[in-house]
């Protein structure tokens, strides 16, 4: 498949604003600006790039506790989610839901989690809709390996095959569940082994080349949209920084070794690099984006930065909707 | 309006008639289908609206609820069945910490306009994980709604407001009322949620009972009518919210007040019953709020144990004549 | 593997006695002398036979609703499972439990169990027990092909393999989950499909044959004891009777040539017959032994309508165990 | 005793002595082994016993259960952790259909000497999915006993407690009180279940809480000291079996109470402690029973609108100035 520079340049551009708003949130977890938990997605960004680039504000996702990134791939603007993050009131979830709830139902992005494999069923619940409705949307669920050992996971992976629906898979290996590495939760080493279980094609993406999950997430769309039903998309790929947060609490869970190897293989930097050098873009190209990104980054701060916390009058705001019928569609 | 028909049959005509009337509204379940449900709640519909708008579903009560959730957030106003109450724990996360929390987290954003239907009540030797009585783990929950009628009329109305209404509702069938006779309107009507029902006036005492124990309650105050001893009974219908109002009006009026249910005791539904009576009309009681309530056990199989575990007219009518026969204050 | 005339008996013997608890217990259903639901195994009795004459007492097996067939053939006994059944005190569970509880830990048999899926987990932690103790024994979880869609499943069957434990997966796919055929609530035909998933091998045998059965299950057991870990044995079988009681509910969800296919199979005619032919067993040895198991019947029938209901001072009993410390081993 | 320890050390302590002690213990759950648990709750226990005692599970809540009640019914003492109280949900089948009714539904031949470990709690703007103080739900549930310990000293022994039990124990952790430090025996020693700790003796009200809250009671009680109103603080530890006893001496000797918890008020425990209350007490009472207690709301990630969410200092003492303030019967 031959990709416009367009397409190319925009998945380069999810993948850097994604890295900026990450390192930015990091930082400012560190200066004890963030409240919470945080979880990075740092070194994963290939792949929220590579699939949401292939959908558009109809089609919908489901997230993760490590929920910004796909945010961003999906759409999702820097003010609304740093002010999310830094808990105020201007804030996509108004300060009520933070990183692991983040949200922004106009961009299809159905929140992030903070139950381990809870996100997959109710993207088979979108992709349903999609479906009933004939809209000729898909819905794709994001999880980690880990997740993939919870009875939702399993559930949602068979419902969306019985019922063939148009729904993506897509497993983010990035070999560790908090702390524990993957072997140690399971006995297979590809997850992609476990599509056959329910009767969809799985395949496996280099999960730090763009470009690869892209391809993969494509053929996976087109699918679904032929009535053909879901598909499994295992990207194999790395988290840069800790589980949560941004330092190592000590414990060497992964070594050095391994961290440097994979950071090696930075799935923006070793992109530009093959950009470059097939000429589809210059460094002066890149550096273009960056500097505006980093701007935009800066702004989005200050707007957070500047935004009031929630008044004590909204705790009890929006725990039911309040009208009847017809607020739904 | 003198067209009696079934419980059962009075929510298979809720459903159907919202089924025609809103093209978003579709059903799924196990065995819902072309068998209509263990307790033919949805008998007829699939060959009315077709397999697509009411679905078969394998046996994933998470993926169930899931696919109500995803659904409801993307437009559609789905009814999805968890065939015996006891089984809500399968799903429980589904239902407590996505559907319940979604619209909150998401900063108001998302509505989930989800109806969650269930067989609850013993009575059927059913054993300990097909006879619970669990509405007070979901009426602690907040951003649900919780429902359970005791008359066909009731149920079609209630039934037809929970799909109307924007929020997750859980709509409780008593499995031993499923055959009950009552007279029903043929045309769409609407029990707004949250509306008690005084199904007698009284003086002497109130009883506030719901499901089947409510009924029970009723035959027991007619027959102590007879007697001289005027119960005013009252079925809160919706269980959450809850009408304190109506309850609180009534004592004190009555000064005296039993709330009867089926599930244990401690911690049941009726202990918030009793903590709210007595915060809101202390000064009025002339006695203890008395609580009827099944023991401190799991539901036990033999008929014989079991007939003592559930309160029973005989428990009630004996609980009414402790309390008026107290001195008052 | 060349079976002995002595375990080829006694696997005819546990088939048989299943059968004639079964049709005992089906003919009572439908004089109502059996209270609560009742799930028949007959035409499953292969299954349950041919992988418990390769356990021993000390061996645990996990059940399902349809459970009475594992206690039979792990050995339980005729006249405290029938008390049971009739909600005796006598019966194996004092009459709390009922055909959905029915248990006896004296024999390895660690309940069936109302909720589809939930015995599969418990006999993971059987199984661990087992491996900790390094006692050398297994256990066995059965279960029906439509539990393989819930999670429990999953998670039991992945935990399994990534701990390495001596754990017997066995599917019994009779191709239904009460009125709903297998292949509308999955998208595979044959569940050993999951095996891979989890790394662990899977093997489909003859349901409906008790040596193919047997001879699985010695390798399953073989394996597990050499410290390999868990494998997926999945049965084609078919149950003859309704998915609960005897009838059917006039629903053709089944053809009658579908039905009268697989009785032609019948697991202990077809056996019976080809003992016969090799020569290993003659008519008259098999009606002896039905004789004789329908004397053990009578006998079972007359003791449990001999016994008492539980004594209503019974009913708090046994909620909690009374004691501290050291009760358990 | 002068020496003093963390909330979790005096955790990890209960479980490291009871390890040594008692080869049938064991702990299985999410990163707890290497890691030694989010909360370091199970640190260094992993490397003084080895992987096959201190075991890395996959994130399989449901099967996290199902190993230890399958473990503990077969003669292991499991301790199986459940890292966020929310996460119950997840496993709510296991816990409140299997665990909790296994003995009774099998006659009492089952014995689950199973201990649940988690971590409850708000007030670290962790959001709805990670803050939930969800003690009702399992205190409702006949066959499981429910610990929430307010400080160190407690915490040793109750755990203690928990391990040696015959039955299924929930050790909820305060999150907020981790690091609290105490003093602690070295020596083993049990706090029996079911035992309240009157933590200040008192005359003019009576002030029930647990977790957090109690500690906070007990600060505003020491401070009210100093102006004369004398307040009796008691914290229940064991919140299922509830030592109702304790409180109702106290009330009827106090003649007012305040019930304090983190969870939402409605259908909060403090709904059945106030329940009992007047029933037990309702001569004694001269004002009804107070409840504090979150609104109805899930828990907001704002930590300006969390601190308005929980219970405070401040609103327990206006709580105690207005209920002694209140003219007596
Ligand atoms: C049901 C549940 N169990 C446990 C957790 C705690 N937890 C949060 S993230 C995580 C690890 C998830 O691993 P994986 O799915 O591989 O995603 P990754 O963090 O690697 O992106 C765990 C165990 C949780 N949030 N929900
Ligand atoms: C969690 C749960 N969901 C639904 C049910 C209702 N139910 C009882 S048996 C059954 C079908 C089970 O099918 P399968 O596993 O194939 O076993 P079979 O009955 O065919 O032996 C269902 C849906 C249940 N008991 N538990
Ligand atoms: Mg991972
Ligand atoms: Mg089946």
């Amino acid at each position: 498949m031959e990709l416009s520079t367009e397409v190319l340049m925009d998945m380069h551009r999810r993948m850097v604003r994604i890295r900026l708003f990450e390192e930015a949130a990091g930082q400012l977890a560190e200066a004890a600006k963030l409240p919470g938990f945080l979880h990075l997605y740092v070194g994963q960004e290939a792949v929220a790039a590579g699939v949401c680039a292939t959908l558009s504000d109809g089609d919908q996702i489901t997230s993760t506790h490590r929920g910004h990134g796909h945010l961003v791939a999906k759409g999702g603007e820097f003010r609304p989610m740093m002010a999310e993050l830094m808990a105020k009131s201007t804030g996509y979830n108004k300060g009520k839901g933070g990183s692991m709830h983040i949200s922004n139902l106009d961009v299809g992005m159905l929140g992030a989690n903070g139950i381990v494999g809870a996100g997959a069923p109710i993207a088979v619940g979108a992709g349903f809709g999609n479906k009933l409705k004939g809209n000729g949307n898909v819905s794709a669920a994001f999880f980690g390996d880990g997740s993939t050992n919870i009875g939702a996971f399993h559930e949602a992976a068979n419902m969306a095959c019985a019922l063939k629906l148009p729904v993506l898979f897509i497993c983010e290996n990035n070999e560790y569940g908090e702390f524990t590495p993957r072997d140690q939760t399971m006995a297979i080493t590809d997850i992609v082994d476990r599509a056959a279980g329910y009767g969809m094609p799985g395949v496996i993406v280099d999960g730090m080349d763009v470009v690869a999950v892209h391809e993969a997430a494509v053929e996976a769309k087109a699918r679904a949209l032929r009535g053909e039903g879901p598909s499994l998309i295992e990207a194999k790929t790395y988290r840069f920084y800790n589980h949560h947060g941004v330092q190592n609490l000590g414990l060497k869970y992964r070594t050095d070794d391994e961290v440097s190897e994979w950071k090696e293989r930075d799935p923006i930097f070793t992109f530009e690099d093959r950009m470059v050098e097939a000429g589809n873009a210059t460094r002066d190209d890149f550096n273009t984006v960056w500097a505006e990104l980093r701007a935009d980054i800066a702004d989005a701060i200050q707007f957070a930065d500047d935004s009031p916390a929630p008044d004590p009058e909204q705790l009890l705001v929006d725990v039911y909707t309040m009208s009847t019928e017809g607020a739904a569609s | 309006m003198s067209r009696k028909i079934s419980y059962v049959q009075a929510f298979n005509e809720a459903v159907r008639q919202e089924m025609a009337d809103d093209e978003t509204v579709f059903c799924a379940g196990e065995d819902i289908g072309a068998f209509g449900g263990v307790f033919q709640s949805y008998a007829g519909l699939q060959a009315e609206f077709g397999e697509e708008r009411v679905v078969d579903t394998p046996i994933s009560e998470q993926a169930i609820i899931g696919l109500g959730v995803g659904a409801a957030a993307t437009g559609l106003r789905p009814i999805v069945d968890i065939m015996f109450m006891d089984f809500i724990c399968v799903a429980f996360d589904q239902i407590v910490n996505q559907a319940a929390k979604m619209k909150y987290m998401f900063g108001g954003s998302a509505t989930v306009p989800l109806t969650i239907t269930t067989g609850g009540g013993g009575g059927l030797s059913a054993a300990a994980q097909h006879s619970q009585s669990l509405e007070a783990l979901i009426c602690h929950i907040p951003g649900l709604k919780v429902i359970m009628p005791s008359n066909p009329y009731d149920m079609k109305g209630l039934m037809t407001a929970c799909i109307r209404e924007n929020n997750p509702t859980i709509m409780v069938k008593h499995k031993r009322l499923l055959g009950m006779q009552g007279e029903v309107p043929e045309e769409p009507y609407m029990i707004p949620l949250g509306q008690a029902a005084t199904l007698r006036e009284g003086s002497d005492v109130t009883v506030v009972g719901w499901g089947r124990m409510v009924n029970e309650a009723f035959d027991v105050a007619k027959k102590l009518a007879a007697e001289g001893i005027d119960v005013e009974v009252i079925d809160p219908r919706t269980l959450q919210p809850l009408d304190t109002a109506t309850i609180i009006e009534s004592v004190r009026k009555t000064n005296r007040v039993i709330v009867v249910h089926e599930a244990v005791r401690f911690g049941g539904l009726g202990a918030e019953v009793a903590a709210q009576i007595q915060e809101e009309a202390f000064d009025h009681l002339d006695a203890p709020v008395g609580r009827l309530a099944a023991p401190f056990s799991p539901v036990p199989f033999s008929p014989a144990l079991e007939a003592h575990y559930l309160p029973s007219a005989n428990d009630i009518e004996q609980a009414i004549r402790d309390i008026v026969a107290r001195p008052g204050a």
